[in-house]
């Protein structure tokens, strides 16, 4: 039980009336890395925003690190970080004073020599000083996961996580979620490529028609329909 | 359904009777029994629609207020409906009240509009209602749309009583007003009259509520329902 | 100790963004020139009633700089979502807002003191020994605008028409703090004695706390789902 | 036949659009009440300097308002990068700028009508026959601040500090137009013989020719790379 | 040389003075696919909208169909069809009304029976009437698609060709390229998933420090490092 990271009861979403999540109950370990498919419109992102307390569910119950998201925010807000599909940077900030404000605001104050690191492992440290607003697409999505590597949270939330990335950037999405679910990390994420998630997913699911179904694991080296 | 809309459905027609009823005789004895004013003459008849519609613009202002405070505590989208509805309602009555005001401004103080403090405050009452009604008119989720006008109620709640008082002090403290709408002494053939129609303009306010909030939760049902229909339509 | 270092870390990246770009700080200034010379312009025929009228001339130019500044407090939030990352922060949506608030009146005052000379330039005023009074006036009045402003502009910019809803929703809630600080502009620059527009200064301090506290009280419910 | 029938498809976008959203319109016609408002409370002072002053109001009312209106314009071609689908299709740039011209006219033409009886009744005035003369004047006033202010919302929808860009080019540049609209609805209004104020309607419908033909022309190089 | 749709001579592209393309010269055939690939930060988008005449060029020569790209811009301009990575949809307008203007501004009227097809081709028939604000991330791509299907231009270009779509979708995708191939249509395209493009790309070539090096076809099939 202590090592439950997140707990749904019956949770549901509906977006004026349209209803997207319907009664969905499921649970992730410490540790493990999930992984979420679906159709396009299926409600993926939807269910990533409610696990990272962006929208508040409209029915049902959600536990993260034994709090509940309603009644608890903060304090399960200070136990995740979400890489969405918006980067969440500054245009006017470089990338180093964008990594120095997230941290900031969560409390943390990695050194120089922290902040270069992470610069360096993502492969845009020769863009430290660069604003973000020049990031190419993929850029900005390195930045978006230098700040997860600084933030070493215990839920790790990732919309569409390899898009807009070179092969070299999914190895390293790959290699710093094998690192993270080493170090006791929940990883929850969304993608459309089994083939690429397949070494990382110790979990996996797809969400069809508002519920969701686990999927055998073998069903991502697959190559049949998974939905 | 929600148990109070199905109680607003059976009580109803009771408020809208007593309405009724009040404002009929109200409109009788202000209008044909009571006698005409000294100074003003037939025009003081106005009187009868125009303090009740300004005193039930407060009233709906006050509801409006409750509403959206108790809104934001139990987040019951039924308050809402109601707080929505006062709005909307309140708008109308304001907008009579302005406009019965007016009518009598032009003959008593010979212009329709003036930098009155009364006036003033009331006007933005009614521009603070209308900002609430657009801006839920710019919010298509219904939560989201909801917890906002409340959170704008409640700030205008603040602050309409200090928009009064202080261009209450504002005048007070230049010149005295030649004209206040307080100079009208009542008599008593003109109290009764004018204490009914209050009574009735208030239960025709609250019987309008009540079938306004049902409107409302209803379209929000049916808007559920055709969702429900898209939601079938998967990809 | 969080709270106040979240703030500080809030002020810290609205400034270092405005040194960046000097887009809102040019741009108050360039606007409230517009708003002047308009006034100048439609207003030209009648040197004297000008004269009577220019407490209310500055106030208006000051309101239409604090609402492009206010506009801009929350509108750069929404490149690359960042609202949302501001949402879901484990930081106090309070501390949010007074960081919020205090750089928009840093910004917003930074551009009144600009525009001062102008209006003595303008309109042959007299205010040196006047200044600590206006100072005072000046602030509480921006403060009075910006509590209001921010918590609006924090409101707006997360439905449709949000540029234009901050004034809408702004104008008429603010009027008591236009309505303080012209008179007491007016009774300062009027040469009457302080004890005479007292009031409307005493008036616009229990304004600006009262919306400072409220604010900081529905901030919540503006910030949070 | 091309170039006409792409004027017809962005009129229709913008229009239906703004049916769908209501925000343009809304947001003018209330953001000028607003604007009103705050004249009559800086103002107040001195009610016979307010009825002189009248044309001014109005078009520092109708100004905004079209400020508001334009900034939208070409601001609403940001969303989902459509900006750049409009400048890589392949219709005439003078197409776009007549589509956006037309639809803005409509719009800040249409406010303009709902805002004319605030103005008899706050300000008292009579103006049924002088009607027609005060409608000519208004669209001209209006093509003249919208054919500038839309080829200048192109234009400053593409670099940082959009919103108040905008106003900060439009306002000086539109000086004649609203000298002669003011001119001429100061003479209107103030009973002045038509030969008197005819002058200056015609000055207004001078700019508005040469304003439209500038634009039309140098659009292309505002919405081309 | 009729056929070439494509020719570009010494094209260069700077952003204040940091180059991000030199010299490049290459040429592309009618009825071929071109697959593009790069690091992150390599200047994929920036040739792309310099090809789709959105940017133009800092230096050299491009002619599209035989035309100057900056001579003759309205009538390259005609002649191909951008799916960028911005959806180009009006958030207040249905489907069916964003293809429909999108067409109208080319100059094409297609009939409701041909917008009702491609929506249903692409998948979000069911949603015709419904504001593409409320569109998920897949949804407004496929309603991009939609349009490239109408508008059948002569030369098609892709950024990012699969992200954000489903395996559907991405088959989707693949089938219209095939199709718009197989009618004569030019397709350049950006992408960083060598194994999707791999089916349909008939040529590929990787773009590095600003120079474009053309690659073997079996280079997509294989698995060592494209750069
Ligand atoms: C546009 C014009 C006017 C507006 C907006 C207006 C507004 C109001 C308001 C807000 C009230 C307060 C109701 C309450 O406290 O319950 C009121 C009451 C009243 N008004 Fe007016 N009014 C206007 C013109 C007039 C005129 C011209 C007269 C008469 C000369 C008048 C006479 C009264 C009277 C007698 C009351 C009841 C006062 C009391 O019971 O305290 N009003 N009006
Ligand atoms: N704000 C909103 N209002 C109304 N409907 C919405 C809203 N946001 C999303 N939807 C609808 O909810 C459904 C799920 O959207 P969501 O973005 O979660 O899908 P997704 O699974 O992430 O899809 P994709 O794979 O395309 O990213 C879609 O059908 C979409 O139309
Ligand atoms: N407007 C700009 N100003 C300055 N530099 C820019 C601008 N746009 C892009 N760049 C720079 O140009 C380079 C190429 O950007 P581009 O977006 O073309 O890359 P890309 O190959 O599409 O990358 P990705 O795979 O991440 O999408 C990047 O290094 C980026 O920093
Ligand atoms: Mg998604
Ligand atoms: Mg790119």
């Amino acid at each position: 039980m202590s090592s439950l990271v997140i707990h749904a009861e019956a949770l549901s979403k509906s977006y004026h009336h349209f209803q997207v999540l319907r009664d969905l109950s499921f649970e992730l370990e410490a540790g493990v890395c999930y992984a979420l498919f679906g159709p396009n419109g299926a409600g993926k992102t939807t269910l990533l925003k409610i696990l990272a307390t962006v929208h508040r569910p409209s029915g049902g119950r959600l536990m993260i690190m034994g709090k509940d998201v309603v009644a608890d925010r903060d304090a399960v807000r200070g136990r995740l970080f979400l890489v969405a599909h918006g980067s969440h940077l500054y245009d006017e900030l470089n990338a180093v004073e964008n990594l120095r404000f997230a941290m900031g605001l969560r409390g943390l104050a990695p050194s120089d020599r922290d902040i270069k690191l992470a610069l360096d492992r993502v492969g845009v440290g020769a863009f430290a000083d660069l604003k973000s607003r020049y990031f190419s697409a993929g850029m900005k999505k390195r930045l978006a996961i230098a700040k997860a590597l600084l933030a070493r949270p215990p839920l790790l939330l990732l919309d569409e996580a390899y898009s807009s990335l070179d092969e070299k950037g999914i190895a390293l999405v790959n290699q710093v979620i094998r690192e993270a679910t080493g170090a006791g990390t929940a990883v929850f994420m969304t993608t459309h490529d089994r083939a690429k998630v397949a070494d990382v997913a110790r979990r996996a699911g797809v969400l069809r028609q508002g519920a969701l179904h686990e999927l055998p694991l073998t069903a991502l080296t697959g190559t049949h329909e998974l939905f | 359904m929600s148990r109070f809309i199905l109680w607003l459905r059976r009580y109803q027609r009771w408020f809208g009777l007593a309405g009724g009823l009040c404002m009929t005789a109200g409109l009788y004895l202000g209008l044909v029994k009571s006698p005409p004013d000294y100074y003003q003459g037939e025009v003081v008849r106005i009187m009868y629609l125009h303090v009740p519609l300004a005193q039930t613009s407060l009233f709906a202002y006050a509801t409006l207020f409750i509403c959206s405070v108790w809104y934001l505590w139990k987040r019951d989208p039924v308050v809402d409906n109601a707080a929505h509805a006062a709005a909307g309602l309140g708008v109308f009555f304001t907008a009579a009240a302005l406009v019965t005001g007016s009518i009598w401004a032009k003959p008593t103080w010979n212009t329709w509009w003036t930098w009155d403090p009364r006036l003033v405050s009331f006007t933005v009452l009614l521009l603070i209602l209308i900002g609430y009604l657009m801006l839920r008119m710019f919010i298509d989720e219904p939560e989201r749309q909801a917890r906002f006008a409340a959170i704008l109620a409640i700030v205008g709640g603040v602050d309409l009583p200090i928009v009064k008082f202080s261009v209450e002090w504002w005048r007070t403290l230049h010149q005295p007003l030649s004209i206040s709408p307080r100079g009208v002494s009542y008599s008593t053939d003109m109290l009764l009259p004018l204490a009914i129609m209050a009574v009735g303009v208030s239960l025709l306010f609250t019987y309008m509520l009540m079938v306004r909030t049902q409107l409302l939760y209803l379209r929000q049902l049916l808007e559920a329902k055709k969702g429900r229909l898209l939601s079938k339509a998967q990809l | 100790m969080s709270f106040f270092s979240a703030i500080r870390w809030i002020i810290w990246k609205d400034l270092l963004s405005e040194l960046r770009s000097r887009e809102n700080f040019s741009s108050m200034l360039f606007f409230a020139l517009a708003v002047i010379l308009i006034f100048s312009f439609s207003f030209s025929t009648d040197q004297e009633a000008v004269r009577e009228l220019i407490a209310g001339v500055i106030w208006v130019a000051f309101g239409f700089t604090a609402i492009i500044g206010l506009g801009k407090s929350f509108a750069v939030e929404l490149q690359n979502d960042c609202l949302e990352a501001l949402q879901i922060n484990p930081i106090p949506k309070g501390a949010i807002y007074l960081g919020k608030l205090l750089a928009n009146v840093i910004f917003i005052f930074s551009v009144e003191l600009l525009l001062l000379p102008l209006f003595v330039i303008f309109f042959n005023l007299d205010i040196l020994e006047k200044l600590p009074v206006l100072l005072v006036i000046m602030i509480g009045g921006t403060l009075g605008l910006s509590a209001l402003g921010t918590l609006f502009s924090a409101l707006t910019v997360q439905i449709r028409a949000r540029e234009v809803m901050l004034p809408i929703l702004l104008l008429p809630m603010a009027v008591p703090v236009f309505i303080g600080a012209v008179e007491a502009t007016r009774g300062l620059l009027g040469g009457a004695p302080f004890a005479f527009y007292r009031p409307w200064i005493d008036l616009l301090l229990v304004f600006d706390v009262i919306f400072i506290v409220v604010s900081f009280w529905v901030i919540d419910f503006v910030l949070d789902a």
